[in-house]
């Protein structure tokens, strides 16, 4: 063990932190999982609206949820007009 | 051209010399002057940056550290209860690395409450990673504030400029008012590559992991050390432009010295009357000024240290404890050589107690003559 | 080396006498001067003290003054005499603003040389202050640039125009009013003896 | 796709945060951007957000972001506000984003410092009602009667919660406004309205907190409507002095319903909810009077 | 009786034994369990004293200032950014001569932000006059709770009991909770002579003379050296009540050592399985374990070193600008010593980083072999 | 010898003390010890009153008073009434004697959490408007437009005086109280009232300063007088939050009466003095509705 | 000297687990134990660690745990198999909380010992927490001292009586429970080889 | 000059501060000095009551002011109802 593995020089002043937090994929936080009925879904975006993860999707129109991402706290199903939102849980790995 | 300013003017004059950008600050006496001539300044547009008059010391230098992250040139000045009420934001702003100066007029600790000058308020703060460089003069206040912006902004560290309360602060004398363009000269605007832009989403200070930790604080200390050179050129380029050199430390006449008195601040102004008078008295007396106290000048007193030279330290502070702290540290940075000096530390003047030439001498001569202690600290009590 | 004592009341410019000295001194050009406050808390109306060094050369000094060579009274009520000569060099001169003879003033301070001044009688005159307050530091920096060859009534007023920040005129004139008034009498003295 | 939501679609806020699940705050932080937008520069103190914002050298908003010593967030967010303007950026708008204690408590001298100066800057206080970074101890914003790891007594905390909002009006500021989480639509159109005033705007957004309320995390949000619709917390603006109701209630429900659903008001007795009940009341009788 | 506990509430256990009359804190990781600990006793009774919980670590210490004044035993607990936003109420209950003791669970200083273990934060308060005690383990803190207690209010001087953040605090192991009977025994009720008195029209802290405060503060430096033979006492009078012995220093394996470890808290424990670790392999190794930092022990370690020995110091912190704490005043306690031994200071941990027996290893190999820089630090950052 | 007055004789402020002269800072702790009486503790942060008390080792009243750093009045405070209470003195009142600038500014951290506990301490602000020990700065204090050493522009202090009584009503605390050494009568009464009660007290004293306000020093009582006669400064208490005025006014005098006695308000232009009649108009609209 | 590193889940008690270990070591006499957690911030539902270290003497090594000799995981879906295996000495054992069987499990850890304990389910037979949240420490903790010999089970119980807050008697019966299911297996192994 | 010109464990470790200010004579601060007209006053102790020094005398009936204490505020004489309190320079000692 060298007495000092990198050149101080070298070591910039302070560190920057300017890397998106979106690399750390919070799925593994699930101990429930969020599955949406897509017949009764009337796409009102109301999950995407109250999502604190921002993880459902509104590009294709129907309310994709991305599971590298959802925690499972259940707020969308809590907040669905049509309580299309039914909240299983997670299979063990 | 030359004035008569009190210390507390010429740190302003400085500042506004300086083109600084932002100060906030706090008043507390013996600094009030340096904040109401800023303001005077401010309010009749001679001082083209904001003045933020903040509610408390913290708040002072958490200011500065906004301004300062922003890139602007920074400043603030503070005393004794103010300095040690921003201890936390000391330590904050140099591990954030930003080159904020401050002027500190030193006034001794409370309890008791305390007005008059000793240094432990700036020596206490010396473990919070800010440069400290002392002053014995108004002239060295202006000039200092100056070259601790130079060195500051080259290593982006924060520097303390440190002056006696009420000896220097509130004491008129004549001081050289140097020329803006040539100011400019010397201080270009700051252009700081890690300031924070608006456009940029980045975090400062966010958490990091302990070994990223433990190379930031390795490349303070790089910076720190290369402080000392960039120190030196600065006070090169000072005299070019200025006529008045800056050292790390200065000697006077140490030449034929085998005894010499180490001393900072005024008491180093002084110390000359002293050690004149005992060259008078037929003694080989010399006097080693310290100006630079962060980073401490280790290799710069072990080069000027001869085997069989005597030091008498004089510390107007002292840490509970252990010792005067100037004395601690030149033992500290002496300890690795082949013979190292004599070192005796006495403990003089603390709460403003008089520093006079007496004194001196009789701390000159305890040393000279072998009646000092050597590990213990002297305390020396001026008579009258 | 010239060590100055002045006694002043709170409010009333005593600080400022001693800054204007060494103004003085430094428009004279013939040498340095250091103005030094009493450090302590001032409080309108009760005494306090502020002194100054004048020599040819650079000032290393930086500690209090105890034993001056001069010592400025500029309110006799404010100064217990016992508190006035304390530490005055033995043969040193006490300057003091007063109507009084320097013969009376000097029976309080026997081994002293005693210089008189009515320097409040000359602030009014220029319409300095009031009655309760005058401003007279003007008119005793004045006499003590007389009294001490400090510097030539140019000087004086170059200094003085340059560090008051009101009433510009009227201090200089109650400056030289108060030089002239001790010049002549050093005047009449020289002759005389 | 269009939204039926007058709330912007693009995120500032991005996923794989650290936030418990159901975290009122981050909700709070997400509905904020999309109303302050890009041209913000946020300065946050010690509390859950400084770990939320992420460790180096990640970060979890889209916009630049200063940590700052727990007291010191008005006060910095003052030197960062001159900092830009002397180099010529007047246009950013100087964010705090702070936790109730950074704001109540060890805050409120440099807060109060700089709502005196009316330091063009807009504070925003994320209310969860207690120190949860450190594992949920009493605040200053902790309301009468709640269990903290610090009031576990039977009757919970013993002093009323702090009015902050009366505090910054006794500072003579040009606006003041409450929002939650609940009702996002409210809360972007007041983040807006705030970015175009000039002066020291102070938004507090009452921000459940799952672990910190003992609720399930999927109640957040049925929480901050309930805390409205039961007037415990009122949506008002106060502009220069003026105070505007934003919500007419015609009939306020029983706080009952928004207490229950809350494991730290457990213990509450059948007379301690109707003093909470009593103390709703009074203080809607003001609203009304003033409103 | 021994039970399983973190060190937090080992120290919370301690303040209970101690019957403290006033806590006042402010929650803080890595200290927060004691806070909640406390509380818990305060609301179940079991704690007879008052808890208040102030608005900030200022305020924790200023109440301290209040009770203690008022001669009540205080006790109050914080880290890092806490501990560095009381720097200004540290000088000040010093000065006010306040036996007040208080935890600091060591967390590096900011910025940037960072919860881990290092001393900067401690070992940055070491000219505010408080004294310092380093513990090792659990037992030790709680220990040192009683301990200091004891110091303080013989000497009149506050004390501090220092450990580190999560490697002491959050880990549980088995601890001895002394008999309460037995611990008021060691620690009677407190008795302070100097204490305000509602009937007498006394004024405390009030400005005297800078000659009353120099001489305030030489009372000051003599009840600080005489704290180390109070400490001694005590050590020798807890092992008498507790059978564990305490002492400033404290060495391991040192009577025939050539090089030493001079380390401090949790890593001086490691220290103990490095130096069995480099004994298997037939090298001198031997610990000397720093236990009281203020007053510093001089003395105590003049007596100790022998000529030709090498210490190696491990400093988990840094003063920038100079060189590990522990090491400078190390060197500045040596000095004065006919033949000084060599000491090398080595830098190690910060930010929290493992100390492990591998890293020891290496620096007392290095010391002993001399690839170690006897003026400047030595930077050693752990491989994993 | 009779005096008529309901004020009692007894000095328990010595003669000798360090005042300017003409101090109102001096009259007011004059009368706050005639209401409070011997068993009572100061507790004094840096201010004037830190002077005032006296160099060691003088003390200028005749009750026990600990000096305490800038910033922690409240906070020291309670730890000194804890300190008794556990040394079995439940009786001893402790006070806080603190300035404008400690209770305003710095000290208001402090202040909010003693407050916010409802500590058992009496709190008195002697109010002189600015930081006076110091040299006259402006303070939170500081009436709008004043000239201060810190504001000396044309439009003096820019912004207005903080409304700290309404800040500690936000505390929800037992009594607060507004007073000055114009009216000894009614600021002993109060004095000796607020002893009584149980809890955190605020009282705030009004205190001329005739360097600081640039007035002779022969007006300090007159000024005061004004200062309640104009409205600019009204005597009131509120009691667990019931509102009520102690001086039926039934005509203010014209503010100007009170400001052209001020050298602080010289500069002030009749537009400017019409602003503040209209800011005092204001006030009084409130405190009648309330009172 | 044993090292051993927990994975659990926020909010769900793992340095609970490790401190219980020390609880039981502690009331068997037979030997020090140190309960040491992740230090980092513990979020409610991610992924949370704990390690303990148990020897005869008392533990002088303060350190992080780099190389376990057993990790224990008490929530396969917050612990990925490759951070589970981590630093695990060869030959070192994993106990894992699942209702798969050892075989099935052994394939992600091929070089590892493993041990099954369907702690989940007993937990939640006898009451402890819920399918999103169940409290499964005390019988992983009973599965542990079975597999390892660290304390027979009258001192399990008493350990558990002291350490635990709440539901006391349904945690002791999970531990005993799990305590018997690993010792029927060790014995049906130690018979079979 | 003795190294220590004290025995440090004979200096108090704080200074108490209990003596009474009343030792400062605060006369000398007065350049105008307050003088009663005892035919005009009426006894009614309002210059008692105002003064900031607390050095009016009341125990002879008559308002005695104690010149070792008094400024020359001149509060007495603004306060006084029958303004029979007037304010004359200080004859300068
Ligand atoms: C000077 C100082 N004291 C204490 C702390 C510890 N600390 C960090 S966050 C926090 C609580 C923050 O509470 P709040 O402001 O309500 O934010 P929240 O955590 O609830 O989001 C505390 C006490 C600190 N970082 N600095
Ligand atoms: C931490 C700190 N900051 C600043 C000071 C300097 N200081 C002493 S008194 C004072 C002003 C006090 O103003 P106020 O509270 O209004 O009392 P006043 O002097 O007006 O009576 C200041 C700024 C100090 N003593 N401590
Ligand atoms: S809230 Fe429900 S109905 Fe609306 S889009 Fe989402 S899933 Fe569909
Ligand atoms: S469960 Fe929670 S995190 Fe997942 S999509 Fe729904 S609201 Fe978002
Ligand atoms: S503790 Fe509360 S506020 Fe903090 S991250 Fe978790 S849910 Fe959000
Ligand atoms: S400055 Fe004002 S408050 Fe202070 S002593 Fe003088 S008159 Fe009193
Ligand atoms: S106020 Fe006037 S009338 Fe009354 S007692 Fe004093 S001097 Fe006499
Ligand atoms: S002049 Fe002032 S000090 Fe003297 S008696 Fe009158 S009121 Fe008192
Ligand atoms: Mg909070
Ligand atoms: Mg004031």
């Amino acid at each position: 063990m060298p007495r000092l593995a990198f050149d101080p020089e070298k070591t910039p002043p302070i560190l920057i932190s300017g890397k998106s937090m979106s690399e750390n994929k919070t799925g593994i936080w699930r101990s429930i999982r969020p599955k949406i009925d897509m017949d009764k879904c009337t796409h009102c975006m109301v999950c995407w609206k109250f999502c604190p993860e921002a993880c459902v999707d509104l590009s294709s129109g129907d309310p994709q949820i991305d599971m590298g991402y959802c925690k499972g706290c259940a707020i969308c199903a809590d907040v669905c007009p049509v309580d299309c939102v039914e909240m299983v849980e997670e299979e063990s790995r | 051209m030359k004035k008569v300013l009190m210390g507390n003017h010429a740190a302003a004059i400085g500042v506004k010399l300086a083109r600084t950008d932002v100060v906030s600050a706090y008043p507390i006496t013996p600094q009030t002057q340096i904040i109401e001539m800023l303001n005077d300044l401010d309010e009749s547009g001679e001082f083209g940056g904001r003045f933020i008059k903040v509610e408390s010391e913290h708040s002072a230098m958490a200011a500065c550290l906004g301004s300062a992250t922003a890139g602007a040139r920074s400043f603030t000045a503070t005393s004794s209860q103010g300095l040690a009420y921003m201890h936390e934001m000391l330590h904050w702003v140099a591990g954030a690395r930003l080159p904020i100066v401050m002027c500190d007029v030193n006034r001794a600790m409370g309890a008791p409450w305390i007005l008059w000058t000793d240094q432990t308020d700036s020596l206490s703060q010396r473990d919070t990673g800010w440069m400290q460089f002392y002053c014995s003069s108004n002239q060295e206040i202006l000039d200092s504030v100056l070259m601790a912006y130079r060195v500051a902004e080259e290593v982006l560290l924060p520097a303390m400029v440190v002056y006696d309360g009420f000896t220097l602060s509130h004491t008129y004398e004549p001081v050289d008012v140097p020329d803006q363009k040539l100011v400019d000269k010397f201080l270009p605007k700051l252009k700081n590559e890690y300031a924070l832009r608006a456009d940029k989403a980045e975090a400062f200070s966010a958490l990091p992991s302990p070994k990223e930790y433990y190379r930031l604080r390795a490349r303070m200390d790089h910076d720190m050390g290369r402080a000392l050179k960039v120190f030196e050129e600065a006070g090169k380029t000072f005299e070019e432009l200025f006529g008045r050199r800056y050292e790390l430390i200065e000697p006077y006449r140490c030449e034929d010295a085998d005894t010499i008195l180490v001393v900072s601040g005024a008491p180093a102004s002084t110390a000359r009357v002293a050690v004149d008078q005992l060259r008078k008295e037929g003694c080989r007396a010399g006097l080693l000024k310290m100006r630079a106290f962060r980073p401490f000048p280790a290799q710069a007193l072990r080069d000027f240290v001869r085997p069989g030279m005597r030091l008498a330290v004089v510390d107007r502070n002292y840490s509970q404890g252990h010792h005067g702290i100037f004395c601690e540290e030149m033992k500290s940075a002496l300890y690795s050589l082949e013979k190292p000096p004599e070192v005796y530390g006495f403990i003089a003047g603390l709460g403003g107690g008089d520093i006079t030439p007496e004194l001196l001498s009789e701390i000159w001569r305890d040393t000279d003559e072998g009646r000092a202690d050597a590990a213990a600290p002297n305390w020396m009590e001026d008579a009258r | 080396m010239l060590e100055i004592r002045f006694h002043g009341r709170g409010g009333q410019g005593t600080v400022l006498a001693a800054k204007m000295l060494a103004d003085i001194v430094l428009r004279s050009g013939k040498g340095e001067c250091m103005a030094i406050p009493e450090f302590g808390v001032e409080r309108r109306g009760a005494p306090v003290l502020a002194y100054a060094r004048i020599s040819d050369g650079p000032i290393f000094l930086r500690t209090k003054i105890y034993e001056p060579d001069v010592v400025v009274v500029m309110d006799t009520a404010a100064a217990p005499s016992e508190r006035v000569c304390e530490g005055l060099k033995s043969g040193g001169t006490i300057l003091v603003n007063s109507e009084h003879s320097a013969e009376d003033l000097a029976k309080a301070w026997p081994d002293a040389k005693v210089i008189v001044i009515p320097a409040r009688k000359i602030a009014l005159k220029h319409g300095l202050g009031t009655p309760a307050a005058p401003v007279l530091n003007t008119a005793v920096i004045g006499a003590f640039c007389a009294a001490f060859d400090i510097a030539d009534e140019k000087d004086m007023e170059e200094a003085i125009r340059g560090s008051v920040p009101i009433k510009i005129e009227e201090n200089i004139a109650a400056a030289r009013e108060a030089f002239e008034f001790i010049s002549e009498r050093r005047a009449h003295a020289a002759a005389s003896v | 796709m269009t939204v039926k939501t007058s709330i912007p679609e693009p995120e500032l806020l991005s996923a794989g945060h650290l936030a418990c699940q159901g975290c009122g705050a981050t909700l709070a932080m997400r509905y904020a951007l999309k109303g302050l937008g890009k041209e913000t520069v946020l300065v946050t103190p010690a509390c859950c957000w400084t770990i939320l914002a992420g460790p180096a050298p990640r970060l979890s908003v889209g916009v630049p972001l200063l940590h700052c010593p727990f007291a010191t967030a008005a006060a910095t967010a003052s030197g960062l506000k001159a900092g830009l303007v002397a180099q010529g950026d007047e246009k950013t708008q100087v964010v705090v984003w702070a936790g109730d204690g950074g704001t109540f408590d060890i805050g409120l001298q440099a807060l109060s410092g700089a709502a005196d100066r009316n330091e063009d800057i807009l504070y925003v206080c994320y209310d969860n009602e207690a120190y949860m970074n450190t594992g949920i101890q009493r605040s200053g914003g902790t309301p009468q009667k709640a269990w903290t790891m610090t009031t576990q007594g039977q009757k919970g905390s013993e002093r009323p919660k702090k009015d902050i909002d009366s505090i910054l009006e006794a500072h003579h500021i040009p606006y003041i406004a409450t929002v939650t989480p609940g009702y996002p639509e409210d809360m972007v159109r007041k983040f807006k309205k705030a970015r175009g005033i000039k002066g020291f705007r102070f938004i507090r957004v009452l921000s459940p907190c799952p672990p910190g309320w003992k609720h399930d995390s999927s109640a957040t949000v049925d929480l901050s409507k309930l805390a409205v619709q039961t007037g415990s917390f009122a949506l008002y603006e106060i502009e220069n002095g003026d105070f505007r109701l934003n919500t007419k209630l015609a009939k306020r429900k029983p706080v009952g319903e928004y207490l229950s659903k809350q494991g730290r008001f457990r213990h509450l007795s059948e007379d301690d909810v109707k003093e909470m009940q009593a103390t709703v009341d009074a203080a809607w009788e003001k609203y009304e009077k003033r409103g």
